[in-house]
């Protein structure tokens, strides 16, 4: 066992190096990977130790890298791709969606995809267009598709780990605003890919979240605490296939929920999870769920993206509407459930 | 006032004005400098097996398309026209060599010891594939155009990273070079000087659109541009397809990276069976082309050099019989898969979510067999 | 005002032929449309009445057909572009989401995309892999685009002069399983892009609908009035914005919601109308709602569509859950919420 | 035992081997057959010009560098050693032609006479596109690599339709040449004989790989695979750049269709200001492209021509100063986005679902506000 201080990206770059040393078909590929350590240098220093042949730096085309990933999986190999940013993952949607996903069904068992999709995903970080999204419905929606996030070093070493190991192909989202803050790493510590945790225990409303948002989830339940209000914190981890029985559970004991994530409301991983809990709690439910998501706009100029992005005011708002509570949203005293 | 921008020269890819051969329509062999070399051991056995491999692939062809007018097929889409390219490129392969083909490589399926019923099962509407990829080191049907140039790619690749001496090939259509992850894959294979041949089968139609939609320019020609070498033969010789793709996967093997081999054929059918040609071509055009068959030109080869031509054919013919009554009895015996395979292999290990969906389908599927 | 019996097929054929006879900015663009007048006819004898300017045989390349049609709006031209088949669209994915959907946002409004992309959609007609899906969560989560559908010639024909009208990007869903079906087409009826309609009154379940699962649902109204129950049915038409204020007006007469269509339940559109209406109506709702979908598998081979697809026996069974009734999924007898 | 497949051949590409120039480092001036023709009216005003633009974008180009070091831009692509390339392609255009670029197109964009204060609002996060595209006949910044290839190709077949005699110009780099995309452009380009320009500024390097990586052969030679003639120039020499332009601006309004214009240059700066190029390239490397420096060498022939270089120089320094201010000023004079802006124009017509968004958050808005 070893337990080391690392910083959320560091955490990803030491799974990968691991999982480089202990599978000799582990192969890296993706665009500024290799000599540059990659646009967050997360990958620094594995071409240079794992050689060129196994960290790939690839022509700039994202169709190729994902189908050229699924090629290399046909002779056994496991490579783990990264798509440069969140933004940039649209041309590899056919390739990801007709192939990658669906060759282990199309030929009924007999092919597996061990590929592993890294994405750095989520805004936050003052950048410009396409730099911030978090695309991770399409994915979901996808069937055949693992989709996983982390919030955590911890969670992005462990999570990652599992997914390299998968024989499904996974689309790891990395959060990226979260690249830099640490925590220790127990590298022994095994994760799956299809349950959710509970991170802080609360009897009053369940809050839901994933990525990044899981940091400002804490910050809620941590503020909430103090008027009194204990928040059930979920971190969803998996997106695809969301672990409902978890949220069931919690929804089963507050009778409230409140989901929050980056991406556009509509179609959305929120969206999911409401209509799922709904289809297996729906006498559970006390008040209406709520969701506090990124706008059905496109991300917008950076300027503007605090407005845009679930914070601690807004989640703490949808918490106060779904317990009755004063709602800056409506100005209304709510009584109840907020029917 | 302008400058000569060079229009391409047609030094860069031998057979650019004219696709090599060596088989005229005719059936005499003439000589050709860059095929010859690869086909001097070809002797009268190995002439005849050419022969009886066409013959079984075009009977396997009619017989599919009979079948599916005849219902037991959902669909087919038809390789006459291009048996030579096919067989050719079948021949000059290894057993551990990996295609990775369109929807119309039926002969190279059959020549990869594909049972007939797999290759149907998936025509029959009942699976969405046929076979084991991995057993006959052939992927099945791609049906989205190209996808799978780029799959072979990454094979490819992989090989170089083994150190072995497979190569990959990706069969596709002159449409298909318009799809970006054709040039996307020739990029790749270019940079890594990957171990794949792109074998083009430019049979002069995407669908209904000539050729001239996709390209101005020979489909050869493009490869070059990546820095890929291009070689263009009659697709209806099976000779120059043979030891185009020979020459291709030799250089693949000895580490010289990729080749595009474009061979020049023709589909003599419609794209499916559910197709019209009679809406965008000509009957002169294809009477033009019935005229440069490929299985033909062999039989008068075969002939002309003496070989028992008579027997031979009887011995093709007892075998086609014998693939089409095997074919015949494969769909008969093919079944419609059990409902509750709907669910199965969506991820190797199941998820709840699926395992609930199974059950609850399962149950309501019993219930309403019940009620009738 | 001209009425005519036309199939589905020809009722989109018209539409086009009366756009391109309206505004001759308007060009159409895809692979096989011209000579062949398209895979399913229904571009047939367009381009020998408008000529090959305007009704343009595409080469063999999605991502090219949206992108260049984006081009050609930059300069005025109004393009109606075809998608072959849904399995097809996901190689133009890239152009669709990062480019045309939000160049009208990206230049704060200085730019219009009037661009229509027709993409016959659905399965039910015995066809190979990529032939019969349902891609429109896609598209619905992605914001910036308008995403309809139609069930019926006439609203094939209003729905789509409405698409190709508006100076917003349209994806414009063809349900192909009944491009052969008939029907009286008004040419002067108008539509909006953002409407549902209650096809069918009834007071006892919300049964909503879109494509082709329209007139199943239809069926299935017909079918359970017999037994007494009168189904409320409402072609949902635009997926994105979907009219929720049009279900749940429904919903808060009937108390039950039933939404059926053929792509898979996780993240989808269904998955976006029980949260929205559960948003909007919780109060009003007496029965867990019931989703009635394509299972989250790759669609399968097409021996197995009939059980894959929204049937009619799956779509009344869902509504006797709603009602409390005998469940066939369950077995058990509900009373009165499926709680 | 081998065939020959032939390699790519030189002839292909007028300055394959050696891409074509005028201006030597030094400055002198040498003749170009192919060149000259389009520079024939170019007199010492006009060389001026050039050399005063160039000397403006330069500054440009460093003053937002600094702007972004002092915190007033998020980020900024610097063009650094691009100067000739841009400017050369803006003096050959009309300013009806319409421009599709990439992200680091400032020069274009300043000479087609966009507002400094909208150039940098993108940069300052404050907006996704500062200008007008329509009124500049230049799109906004393209993020996405190489997608505007193909809106440039689409809007010069609108030009065919149309029947005017405007261009479309298609700018990006060496590293978007591997995108499906570009090649996607040109196979429609081709296809219809559009009237549209590639413009590849190769700069060597897409952010850290090196041009190797997307391609072992010229990148002009890839145009010459879709059927589209190719020229390959000297991008640091302006008048190269410019000839080269005018020449395929020409033929493309004559009818006769795309040409693909490469420009070697190099980037001198990092890849943006967020960018480190220590890690994966060398001093010597860049030392020895300073040496190649567009300005000095454009300085260096007018002087040997014996323009009055110390008035030219006081004047564009002049001009520098003046357009550094005015940035500067812009810079403070730009003011963040109001809150609602978010939701405006994400249809032409909000939808109701945007509608009730806006005003939810405004409220939302004005109470934290309240709080506060
Ligand atoms: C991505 C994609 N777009 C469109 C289609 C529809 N389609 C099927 S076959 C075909 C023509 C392919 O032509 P070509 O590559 O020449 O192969 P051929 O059928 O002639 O063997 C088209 C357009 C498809 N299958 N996939
Ligand atoms: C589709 C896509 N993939 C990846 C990126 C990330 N990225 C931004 S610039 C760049 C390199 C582009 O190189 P090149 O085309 O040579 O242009 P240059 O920056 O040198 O001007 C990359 C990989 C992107 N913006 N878009
Ligand atoms: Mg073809
Ligand atoms: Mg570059």
């Amino acid at each position: 066992m070893t337990v080391e201080t690392l910083s959320l990206g560091a955490a990803v770059g030491r799974a990968l190096a691991d999982a480089l040393e202990g599978d000799p078909d582990v192969v890296l590929m993706g665009e500024d990977i290799g000599r540059l350590g990659g646009v967050f240098r997360v990958t620094d220093g594995l071409q240079a130790r794992f050689g060129a042949e196994r960290v790939i730096d690839a022509p700039l085309a994202e169709s190729a890298i994902v189908g050229t990933a699924v090629g290399m999986a046909y002779r056994g190999a496991r490579p783990v791709v990264e798509i440069q940013f969140d933004g940039f993952v649209f041309p590899a949607l056919d390739q990801i969606v007709t192939q990658l996903s669906r060759l282990h069904y199309r030929t009924h068992g007999r092919l597996r995809m061990p590929v592993t999709i890294r994405v750095p995903f989520g805004g936050g970080i003052g950048s410009v267009e396409h730099h911030a999204e978090s695309p991770e419905a399409y994915f979901a929606h996808t069937p055949g598709l693992r989709v996983v996030t982390a919030w955590s070093p911890q969670e992005a070493y462990s999570t990652l780990r599992a997914a390299i190991a998968s024989d499904d192909p996974v689309v790891f989202l990395e959060p990226k605003a979260r690249y830099w803050s640490k925590g220790e790493v127990d590298t022994a510590l095994v994760r799956d890919l299809d349950t959710a945790e509970v991170l802080v225990r609360g009897r009053d409303v369940t809050l839901a979240a994933y990525g990044a948002v899981v940091q400002t989830a804490l910050d809620a339940a941590l503020a909430a605490r103090d008027e009194g209000i204990e928040i059930e914190v979920i971190d969803l981890r998996s997106i695809s296939p969301l672990d409902v029985d978890t949220v069931v559970a919690s929804v089963e004991r507050t009778g409230r929920l409140v989901v929050a994530h980056e991406a556009p409301a509509e179609v959305s991983v929120s969206s999911e999870l409401i209509a799922s809990v709904v289809e297996r709690a729906f006498g559970a439910l006390e008040a209406t769920p709520e969701r506090v998501t990124g706008y059905d706009t496109p991300y917008p100029p950076s300027a503007l993206e605090s407005h845009y992005l679930p914070s601690l005011d807004r989640i703490l708002d949808a918490v106060d509407r779904s317990l009755g509570r004063r709602s800056s949203r409506t100005g209304l005293v709510l009584e109840g459930s907020a029917r | 006032m302008s400058i000569a921008i060079p229009a391409p020269r047609s030094e860069l890819v031998e057979g650019l004005d004219t696709p090599l051969g060596v088989l005229a329509p005719d059936g005499s062999r003439r000589a050709c400098r860059t095929l010859d070399e690869h086909l001097a051991d070809l002797d009268e056995t190995a002439l005849t097996d050419l022969f009886v491999d066409m013959s079984l692939v075009r009977r396997v062809d009619e017989e599919a398309f009979a079948l599916t007018r005849q219902g037991e097929l959902v669909l087919w889409p038809p390789l006459r026209g291009q048996e030579a390219a096919q067989v050719g490129a079948a021949h000059a392969l290894r057993e551990t060599d990996f295609v990775f083909g369109s929807y119309r490589e039926h002969a190279l399926a059959v020549l990869r010891g594909v049972d007939l019923g797999d290759l149907l099962r998936v025509w029959q509407g009942h699976a969405l594939s046929g076979w084991d990829p991995l057993a006959h080191r052939m992927a099945t049907p791609q049906i989205i155009i190209g996808a799978q140039t780029l799959h072979a790619t990454g094979y490819a690749m992989a090989v170089r990273r083994d150190g072995g001496d497979d190569i990959a090939v990706a069969c596709f259509g002159d449409g298909a070079t318009s799809e970006g992850d054709v040039s996307e894959a020739m990029v790749f294979a270019s940079s890594f000087q990957a171990p794949v041949v792109f074998l083009c089968q430019n049979n002069q139609y995407a669908i209904s659109e000539p050729v001239r939609v996709q390209s101005h320019a020979a489909l050869a020609l493009r490869a070059t541009g990546f820095g890929i070498p291009a070689i263009r033969v009659d697709g209806n010789d099976v000779l120059a397809v043979l030891a185009a793709m020979r020459a291709a996967a030799d250089r693949a093997r000895r580490g010289e990276g990729p080749t595009f081999v474009e061979a020049v054929t023709y589909r003599m059918g419609p794209h499916t069976t559910t197709d019209d040609p009679g809406r965008y071509r000509d009957a002169d055009e294809v009477d033009a082309w019935r005229a440069k068959d490929p299985i033909d030109r062999l039989e008068r080869h075969l002939a002309s050099v003496g070989a028992p031509i008579e027997h031979i054919r009887e011995e093709a013919r007892i075998r086609c019989d014998a693939i089409a009554k095997e074919m015949r009895a494969a769909v008969v015996k093919g079944e419609a898969p059990a409902p509750e395979s709907l669910f199965d292999h969506v991820t190797v290990t199941p998820t709840r979510r699926i395992r609930r969906q199974r059950a609850e389908h399962l149950a309501f599927a019993a219930s309403i067999q019940e009620e009738r």
